[in-house]
């Protein structure tokens, strides 16, 4: 939240200021969409340790965090990047290795749990599941949760319907609010204030943004004011929900941002053979990340030629016929 | 035509697809099962991701529901809040079919795709329950996906995801989970219903070639195969839209 | 909800089908903006009663159904034209008479309301209304609740927050969803099969519609499939939430259609005067509604200069220098 | 110059929004004086209508919330859901200021804009809420417009439709409202604003021409009068903002 007219600053510094160790970070994308990777990698970069990371269902981001180290805690409901890794590799060891402590829930409970830190309810209502374990086993300690004033006391929590029998729904399971620290989300155009334009799908980056007390926008082009207000309909986050506006093309690589880039199969492929393994791990984490200043840097270690590839199409805003086995 | 096995449970799932169903796909083998309806006996059912694409009109395999190929051409780019709302909404949701696979079912068609072992330090961790717990919830009707193996049907889960019929008969009314409930599990080698009173899983259908006995060795409970008939296998134009329209990579059918 | 690909109708047959006599209707629109009046109009001719009636916040639609003689109960925030008429003259009339019940809640209210009926949750939760006599007074009497399977037994609850403080919320109030029969709500285009675009602001249009169990799109234009579809992010309304869907311009007037005309400020003001005295109310529900067999010929009595002065200006859309007074 | 109550209300109004303030407006004098801001002394406020119209760049002045109007130039065109959501929202809500009328108000600041006599049986119906009830319950700060006039000052609402304080003192949190509360009341002759203990409304300020006597003749109740200091008429250069930029055509100014 920052009523101002000018947040166009680095991704370094945006970084810097607002993602502190322990931070409760939440990121924005889907699985092999719009994750904000640039930002990732430079949560890397810098060494952030003891992060409580939200995430709905990603993905390479969530993936690159936990390997990189950044990652205590997760919240999430599904952490996959598709046919490329039906569960994230880094993920995997973590969590088995109990190295990283996960609270699991559905898709559309962690939906409802951003949209209500968004609306700014304790909690919002949900029909799904109810009598499985995500409701009858936690993820997270009760001493953790109290330990935290960030978290709630409960994981969830059931309501008969004080409505009687309204809406057929004998009964609800109530979720709570998610309030992260700070939100980042990829997307494809905002202006300096941080007014936003996401082309496709949004997912629930919107709901995230406004759930934060802080809210990081990176984006593939900077475009002025008056272009976005052409349009306003077309637009999803006002200038002033946003603390930082970082310009950053190929921000969401190797995931795909449409219009502008489909996800790199190669990349990819490649990442899941380097994640399997502890030492070809650390030698990517070491080139790619840590030995790059920067976004920039990163991007100039891609091959062109692949680049050029998985450029998006106009029509159907991906890579027509890429080779993605 | 010879055909593979995956090949026969698209066309099996296709086949359960009936026009004007709305169909919601995960990754996977179940998007070409939903490809593959609208080519063959359902060109009015809508392709659904709980991404939030409504109707898109795929001309390529998508590799995750968050593929940008999930877009082109849709009648909608909602958000996940409102994807899910459609299937919560009892008007909407009872004209959904949802397809669902999992690591994990029960003779009640419950299913796990979280872990293996105990959940609090699991021996094998899976990603997590996505959208299925809410689609297994809320929708009239689900098609599971299952490899036939021992390991995967087991009188017990390790973590139940997505209810099916949680512990059978009225189970899912006591629990006060809207109505639905899983249709058929479909297998590489069978495919199994629900008793309309006790709700336990019963063999259906066995593929040509395939016995009662073959499919009861590869499952980890017992179940009644007295209401078992044939499947007919795939014929050449459903195995030619699946191969030539749906995915000509190969990208989930596989070499 | 209807999965069908051709839904196009006339008013006459869409109104007959889907309203019937003690239907809960719910219309779109706000205060003198986008209210669906031809179809307001056209209930009206069809001599509808007995009507359960929810609005958000009319407006010239709620009015003039109530001054038809249509309404029973109406469930609203706000029902006013802003200067036009701060409140509706036909509906404070009515209410003052007695001829009327109403149930009363804010602007916030009723839009949870609407949004946890399209939702398919029993209620949602809101912060907003504690301590005050939308809480502790109620407009419909406990037996009509009971009596009427479509309503819920209480206007609202008081809930305490089940996750303690969490978001400082020590309580909230839920409010129950709305399930209309059928909503109709008019919009700038639609193509046959229903796929709706609204421009501009959307208002609760689209809650209301997918709360209802039939939806009636009346709408400006009607534009092909592949037009509304290659631009997915800017629709709202897929096609399968809608049961009929009926051409007809100027389907708005005398409230603004953003970007196709603007409210007509003497039609409004002339309304206000009619609306105020019985006589001159009745002959002009004969003579502009009754006496005419459609919207078409509703329109043909309207000074054709107007019309011509209230079309919106392409970079506005609205009518710039409009005489307002 | 000289000017009418109307003009003086607006610019005593516009001088209570800071700069960087998100504005929520009603319809009539409260849209003006958010617009007058803007130009006189808050040019980084936000006109914020809740209709979902977020930062709205006026060209002519709306005639309802509801009005085309008030979508030109927009950051976003929200729902109606969204719009409040930025109230109710604590990170965003605390820089909310809202401007807001009513038909009667009571010595806690609580307003009625619903009815007046029995509400189910009333003598005389107004709107209703609209958001008026979300605005007093969500925001940090609202400022309320009064006509100076002893049935609309009463020492106990017909309604209550709006949260002030309640019932004074800590009543707000008793309910389990947000923070916040009525900051300044503005009428034809006066300001009022309210004891930070005990809630209650006291005279803050008269003004040119008025004295307080004249004021409490024109109230149901009695208020301390002892902190009143005189309030400063309108200069040109605010009347001429006000008369040329904000409402050339008088809609709300009125002759």
């Amino acid at each position: 939240m920052n009523p101002g007219s000018e947040k166009v600053i680095s991704m370094r510094e945006a970084v810097d200021r607002f993602v502190p160790d322990g931070a409760h970070l939440s990121i924005g994308g889907f699985t092999v969409n719009r994750n904000p990777m640039a930002a990732v990698y430079e949560i890397i970069r810098q060494k952030k340790t003891g992060l409580h990371l939200y995430a709905h269902s990603n993905g390479q981001g969530v993936d690159e965090l936990i390997g990189g180290g950044c990652v205590a805690r997760l919240e999430i409901a599904y952490a996959g990047s598709g046919r490329f890794a039906p569960t994230c590799v880094r993920f995997r060891k973590a969590v088995q290795s109990g190295r990283l402590q996960v609270e699991d829930y559905s898709n559309y409970q962690m939906t409802m749990r951003f949209a209500a830190g968004a609306m700014g309810v304790p909690f919002l209502p949900v029909r799904s599941g109810m009598g499985t374990d995500l409701v009858n086993r936690w993820g997270f300690t009760p001493e953790m949760r109290q330990s935290d004033e960030r978290l709630p006391d409960l994981k969830l929590a059931a309501l008969d319907n004080p409505f009687g029998n309204w809406a057929d729904a004998p009964n609800v399971l109530l979720v709570p609010a998610i309030r992260p620290d700070v939100t980042i989300i990829h997307v494809q155009s905002a202006d300096r204030a941080g007014t936003v334009r996401i082309e496709g799908l949004p997912f629930t980056d919107i709901e995230q943004a406004k759930a934060a007390r802080r809210v990081i926008v990176t984006c593939e082009e900077l475009v002025p004011t008056e272009t976005l207000r052409e349009h306003p309909e077309y637009n999803q986050l006002p200038f002033f929900c946003v603390d930082a506006v970082v310009h950053v093309p190929h921000g969401a690589f190797p995931t795909a941002c449409y219009r502008h880039y489909d996800y790199d199969p190669a990349f990819l492929n490649q990442y899941r053979e380097w994640a399997l393994d502890e030492e070809r791990h650390a030698r990517y984490l070491q080139r790619y990340i840590k030995d790059t200043p920067d976004h920039q840097a990163f991007m100039a270690l891609q091959d062109p030629a692949q680049l050029g590839r998985i450029k998006a199409d106009p029509r159907t805003g991906y890579a027509v016929g890429l080779d993605r086995r | 035509m010879t055909y593979s096995a995956r090949e026969m449970m698209a066309v099996v799932a296709a086949r359960e697809i009936k026009d004007g169903d709305i169909v919601f796909c995960g990754t996977g083998i179940s998007m070409l099962a939903a490809m593959a309806a609208k080519h063959i006996s359902a060109p009015n059912s809508v392709i659904f991701f709980e991404t939030g694409a409504i109707d898109a009109q795929l001309e390529e395999v998508p590799m995750a529901v968050g593929d940008p190929r999930v877009m082109l051409g849709a009648a909608v780019h909602g958000s996940l809040a409102d994807a899910f709302a459609f299937m919560q909404n009892r008007t909407t949701g009872e004209h959904v079919v949802g397809i669902l696979g999992a690591a994990q079912i029960d003779p009640y068609g419950n299913l796990n795709s979280t872990s293996l072992g105990d959940y609090n330090a699991p021996r094998v961790r899976f990603s997590g329950s996505g959208g299925a717990c809410d689609v297994g919830s809320f929708v009239g009707r689900t098609i599971l996906f299952m490899q036939q193996e021992t390991r995967k049907f087991v009188p017990r889960l390790d973590y139940l995801t997505c209810p099916g019929f949680l512990d059978g008969g009225n189970g899912r009314e006591r629990a006060g989970l809207p109505h639905g409930g899983p249709e058929v599990v479909i297998t590489n080698m069978a495919t199994f219903r629900f008793d309309a009173d006790t709700r336990h899983m019963y063999l259906a259908g066995c593929y040509p070639g395939v016995t009662p006995d073959q499919v009861l060795e590869r499952m980890g409970f017992a179940v009644p195969v007295d209401r078992a008939r044939p499947v007919l296998p795939p014929d050449d134009r459903e195995l030619g839209i699946l191969r030539n329209k749906c995915d000509p990579q190969r990208l989930i059918l596989g070499d």
